[in-house]
């Protein structure tokens, strides 16, 4: 009745074993235990396509690469970026969508310069991480995910967070950011993550070959039949972020 | 035995001027114009429903050595316990020199160390503190309570320690000293207050004869100043030779009292008669 | 808070109860032949002990966890995250379990070994009957204590995708982008958790102390 | 698996600092929660009933209450009371509340453990209640405490991981930063532990050492 | 006394033929054709450089009672605990009926066992075991040494604590006893093994002159039946009339040793008279 399209193992035969981290809307598990999240809603396109089924398990950061690492796990979701630094311990899909650096603030700041000065929060294994370090010194806090960083903004302990775009509109569409304005940073040269945005990709493993092969064609056939930016657009996210560009390294 | 009451209290004149001069008197002579060192009336003590001290009168004279004898169970060391209000009695009341405490009304803070500080007790399991030297022991309520400097304290306390023979064991720990010893020691620290009164529970019944009779040596040497005493015992010679007074207590009351010698030697109470019997028969 | 949101932090329930039981009563199994060799008159088994307790508990548990789960799970066999939890956690429990017994041993006079070898008791009644009944009294309170910070420490299991009761909370509060309401949702449970196990210890240390009271 | 040498170069400044500051919260911590636990164990071995139920609902809570829920109900839960707190500060008040309840229990029972002679000696020759505490019974019953003290304070030392929900940079945190970096997350959490281990365990081996020391009065 | 020596062993004839005809001459008389039940030869202990048993040869016949007194720290205790191997001593021979251990090579399993099983002992602070009724410490040897069955145990038990006066304190804990009692529940328990000899140390210096008289009435019954006993005390009533045979301690020496009335009366060592003038004394 299904016929794959590509011959591959996995590691679990017939099935597609997901190390999800729970990163909203980016990836996490719904109340019935099923993967949902734009990378989840792609994985499991890519699954279905290939007559897989899903087995998800729900993990820390930390352990989900450990689990493709070892074997325990195809791949992992939650909105991963193509760096040059990871791409030396595993391997990386095809990019799947574009995440932007962005800016929250009542103020509705937009320029990396706004920041100079005041009390910057933000999320611990962005891009853009270093260069504010390097910008900002010790005005910048790092959280471990969104939600205590959002909770410092409401506190007043932050004057500025900066997080992905993504998280930001789905937030801002739940009511939880009330006032406080998500906007896409401009470029600005002291931060390289304004100039060119993050590929989101799926690590998967270097032994995967035909794997690799396989999710990398159905990728692209995805972002070719629109698949991708519905999911986006059936998350609040306005379907541009699919226009990835030609795979890159960020360095 | 005369005018060395003040000998025990490092010149410290606590006790008023009658006190004093009826210390001077033989103790066994009760004078009418004298006053009691210490008096209970009418103490009582119960735990739960069981009645351990029923009604206790009783006084003791400045300079008396008054020695208890009785049954295990009979609520002696309870006595003991309430006269430095250890275990605060339940009813009656009782004096010691100027202070006197109502069982009834609750003690204030600054009476019950007035009290404690005019009763020295040692316990029959010595209650040393283990982890301070011997020394130290000695010293600490001086300093604490009295608020004697450390070097003042030291001096006070090897002065004690040379008179009950352990000057040369202050620096070790009390768990090194063997038991005749640590009764010393114990006997030393509660000297160091300068007290009025010494209560004594059972001294040498944890000892072997030996040590028994250094620490027995000891007390007569203090009753010889003209300490006031009040001696928990089953040594029926310090009962009978070193003690002013002895008094029988059996199930919370006192069943008999008197010069020692009257009571030892021919006991009115058949209870008395057949106690010290079993105390002979040993 | 709706209760759906309560429902959402129960389904971790089973699983925080599972593994804090579980992990307590292999500690409390495996603490027994680790105190007896901490205690052994042989000294390389002595040292071998000390050596394993103090690197067992030096470690933080979510490094046992990692070097279980994957480490033995790549090589040598497959677990699952539910067992690799139950085995770490069991591990660090049964050090320090063993540090608890071997607490609860010193406390017990000597007269009690001595009475037993002039009675002629083997090693093993006299452990049984005599020694250990008595420990267990001692050993209460502090395995009690332990009892209700094991529980807690059961939440590093989420990391390697236990769904406890911490993974529960912290995916509610980031579905929800809500913190502290979830959090302190998450704190009642872990707390009515933990109440009657510290009732329980207090009611049967009264118990026992009774018992042997004058 | 294993960390190489480049690598570890390069992580341990920033696992260094983090490990800095997990030592100074553990050690505040300890510092503040040690004799806050003595006050709790005071209090519920107190005979006034307010007393004792109060301490008895602060080490209920404390020790059942994870410490990551003390710490956000501290940190965020405070400042909608108008008082707002910094992590550093949030993260001490938090952990010290935690080991006040846990050790509270460790020294009540050490403080039974004292044979009753001790106290009554202490108050026999005058001493009132804090100096009885202070030069009699706690100098005994710090003995018996200090083997669960000691493992205690390692939980502790490990727990302040926690304190990375609320922005505080420690070790583990920076462990996972250089994982979420570089894909090394296993070796970097191996380089942390790594750290931990070898400040608790030269720790047990010093306490077990004082604990020698401390008892040697008991040897004849 | 003479062929009671069975009696107490309920009926389990462990002694050799000759040592209970011997059992049946009096004590005292040392024949040279009879066998001692126990032989101790050339026995010594050591702590660190601190010598506490210095070559002790001593022999015990069958149904002898023999009172150990000397000074604390003569090593009397030390002494009794090396006869059960409690404390393995570190030179000479300890010999009990058939059974002889040599402390220079380690003493086995089995032979430690059998050596105790004919052991009982009774320890100066009781040593119950304070989670178990009173029924239950004596009967926990008989049905895990003895392999007896839990009602025979208990049978048996009930049998002792008659004997001893305690059968109505069957069902409670021993922390609920008063001293005399938990000694005399410390006697049932040890009798319950059947022992051929019975070890006491120091039974009645902790309990008041009442309560140590009831332990002592036991324990004279006991020696009125036959058996063997070492007995460790300060009581010189019972060294005098109870026992045969008196040893007296110094530095873990024996000092003097012979019939009591004796060496009580009449003692040939110096030592020995300071130390009988201080019992004396008291
Ligand atoms: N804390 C207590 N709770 C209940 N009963 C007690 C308590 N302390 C003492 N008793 C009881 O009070 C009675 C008298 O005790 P106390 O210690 O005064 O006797 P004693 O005359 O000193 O005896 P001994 O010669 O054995 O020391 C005893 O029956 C004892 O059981
Ligand atoms: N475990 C030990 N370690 C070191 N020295 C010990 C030990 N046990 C006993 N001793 C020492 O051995 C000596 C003899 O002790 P032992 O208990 O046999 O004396 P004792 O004659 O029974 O005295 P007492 O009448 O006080 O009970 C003492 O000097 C004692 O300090
Ligand atoms: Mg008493
Ligand atoms: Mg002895």
């Amino acid at each position: 009745d299904c016929t794959p399209k590509h011959t591959f193992a996995t590691i679990e035969e017939g099935t597609l074993t997901v190390a999800v981290t729970t990163y909203v809307p980016h990836s996490y598990l719904d109340d019935a235990g099923n993967m949902k999240g734009i990378d989840g809603d792609i994985a499991a396109e890519f699954a279905k396509r290939e007559c897989l089924k899903v087995k998800a398990v729900a993990v820390d950061p930390a352990a989900a690469i450990q689990y493709v690492l070892s074997g325990q796990a195809d791949i992992a979701t939650g909105d991963w970026y193509r760096t040059a630094e990871r791409a030396k311990v595993m391997n990386l899909s095809a990019p799947l969508y574009t995440d932007q650096m962005a800016i929250y603030s009542k103020d509705g700041f937009a320029n990396v310069g706004d920041l100079e000065g005041k009390q910057v929060g933000t999320v611990q294994g962005y891009l853009w991480v270093t260069d504010l370090k390097t910008m900002l010194g010790s005005k910048l806090k790092l959280y471990p995910n969104s939600v205590n960083m959002q909770q410092d903004l409401f506190a007043g302990r932050i004057d500025v967070a900066v997080d992905g775009y993504s998280t930001g509109v789905v937030a801002e569409k739940s009511g939880a950011l009330k006032d406080v304005k998500v906007k896409v940073a401009a470029s600005d040269d002291r931060v390289r993550a304004t100039k060119e945005a993050a590929q989101a990709a799926f690590p998967y493993s270097f032994n995967a070959k035909e794997f690799g092969v396989a999710l990398d064609a159905q990728i692209e056939a995805m972002h070719a039949d629109g698949t991708i930016v519905n999911v986006l657009k059936s998350y609040g996210l306005d379907g541009t972020a699919a226009e990835t560009g030609a795979p890159r390294l960020v360095q | 035995m005369d005018g060395a009451v003040l000998h025990m209290r490092g010149g410290k004149p606590t006790m008023t001027e009658d006190d004093a001069l009826a210390a001077k008197g033989a103790p066994s002579e009760k004078g009418q114009a004298r006053k009691p060192l210490i008096k209970l009336d009418k103490l009582s003590k119960h735990y739960g429903n069981h009645t351990v001290l029923d009604g206790i009168d009783l006084e003791v004279m400045p300079g008396e050595v008054l020695a208890i004898i009785g049954p295990s169970g009979s609520g002696k060391s309870t006595l003991l316990r309430c006269i430095n209000y250890l275990e605060p009695p339940d009813g009656g009341h009782v004096t010691i020199g100027d202070i006197s405490l109502n069982a009834a009304a609750p003690a204030g803070r600054s009476e019950l160390s007035t009290l404690r500080r005019s009763v020295g007790m040692v316990f029959q399991s010595f209650n040393l503190f283990p982890h301070m030297t011997v020394l130290r022991n000695v010293s600490l309520a001086q300093e604490r309570v009295l608020g004697r400097s450390r070097k003042n304290a030291d001096d006070r306390s090897m002065q004690l320690l040379s008179r009950v023979g352990l000057a040369d064991k202050a620096e070790q720990f009390p768990g090194r000293c063997s038991g005749g010893q640590q009764q010393r020691i114990a006997i030393a620290r509660a000297l160091a207050l300068d007290p009025d009164v010494m209560l004594f529970d059972e001294p040498t019944s944890a000892l072997d004869p030996e040590l028994g009779l250094e620490v027995l040596a000891v007390m007569r040497e203090l009753a010889e100043t003209g300490m006031t005493m009040i001696v928990v015992t089953h040594e029926m010679s310090f009962a009978e030779n070193v003690s002013d007074t002895v008094m029988i207590m059996a199930d919370g009351k006192i069943i008999e009292k008197g010069p020692s010698q009257d009571v030892m030697r021919n006991p009115q109470q058949e209870r008395t008669k057949r106690f010290l019997r079993a105390v002979h028969d040993r | 808070m709706s209760t759906a949101d309560i429902f959402a932090i129960l389904r971790g329930l089973p699983w925080t109860v599972a593994l804090t039981l579980g992990a307590f009563l292999a500690g409390a199994i495996l603490g027994i032949p680790l105190v007896a060799a901490r205690q052994s008159r042989i000294l390389p088994l002595r040292l071998a002990a000390m050596v394993f307790i103090q690197i067992v508990r030096g470690i933080p548990p979510i490094l046992w966890l990692f070097i279980i789960f994957f480490g033995l799970g790549m090589s040598v066999f497959p677990i699952s995250p539910f067992n690799a939890a139950l085995a770490g956690l069991g591990l660090i429990a049964a050090a320090n379990m063993a540090e608890i017994y071997r607490g609860a041993l010193a406390s017990i006079h000597f007269g009690q070994w001595e009475a037993s070898s002039a009675l002629n008791l083997g090693r093993w009644s006299t452990l049984t009957d005599v020694v250990a009944p008595q420990a267990f009294r001692v050993a209460l309170p502090s395995a009690a204590s332990y009892l209700i910070g094991l529980m807690k420490e059961t939440a590093v299991a989420s990391t390697i995708g236990v769904s406890e009761l911490a993974f529960q909370g912290n995916q509610l509060s980031q579905l929800t982008f809500r913190g502290l309401e979830v959090f302190a949702l998450v704190g009642m449970f872990y707390i009515l958790l933990s109440l009657p196990v510290a009732w329980l210890s207090r009611v049967a240390d009264g118990y026992l102390q009774a018992k042997v009271a004058r | 698996m294993l960390p190489n040498y480049e690598e570890l170069s390069a992580w341990l400044p920033d696992l260094l600092s983090g490990l800095s500051i997990s030592l100074q919260v553990t050690a505040l911590s300890l510092l503040i929660g040690i004799p806050f636990g003595l006050l709790l164990a005071l209090g519920v071995l107190a005979k006034s009933r307010l007393t004792k139920a109060l301490a008895l609902f602060l080490v209920e809570v404390g020790r059942g209450a994870p410490a990551l829920v003390l710490l956000q109900f501290i940190y965020f839960g405070l400042p909608t009371s108008g008082l707002t707190l910094g992590s550093f500060t949030a993260a001490v008040i938090a952990l010290a509340w935690n080991t006040g309840a846990y050790t509270s229990e460790i020294i009540r029972a050490s403080l039974q453990s004292i044979p009753h002679g001790q106290r009554e000696a202490a108050v026999a020759i005058g001493l009132n209640r804090l100096d009885a505490l202070r030069y009699v019974l706690l100098p005994q019953g710090l003995r018996v405490a200090l083997p669960a003290l000691l493992a205690f304070s390692i939980l502790i030392f490990q727990g302040t991981s926690l304190c990375f929900t609320i922005a505080l940079p420690e070790l583990v945190s920076r462990a996972y930063e250089i994982g979420s970096n570089t894909f090394r997350y296993f070796p970097a959490l191996l380089a942390a532990g790594v750290l931990y281990a070898s400040i608790s365990i030269p720790a047990a081996l010093l306490v077990s050492h004082v604990e020698k020391r401390a008892g040697s009065y008991a040897q004849r």
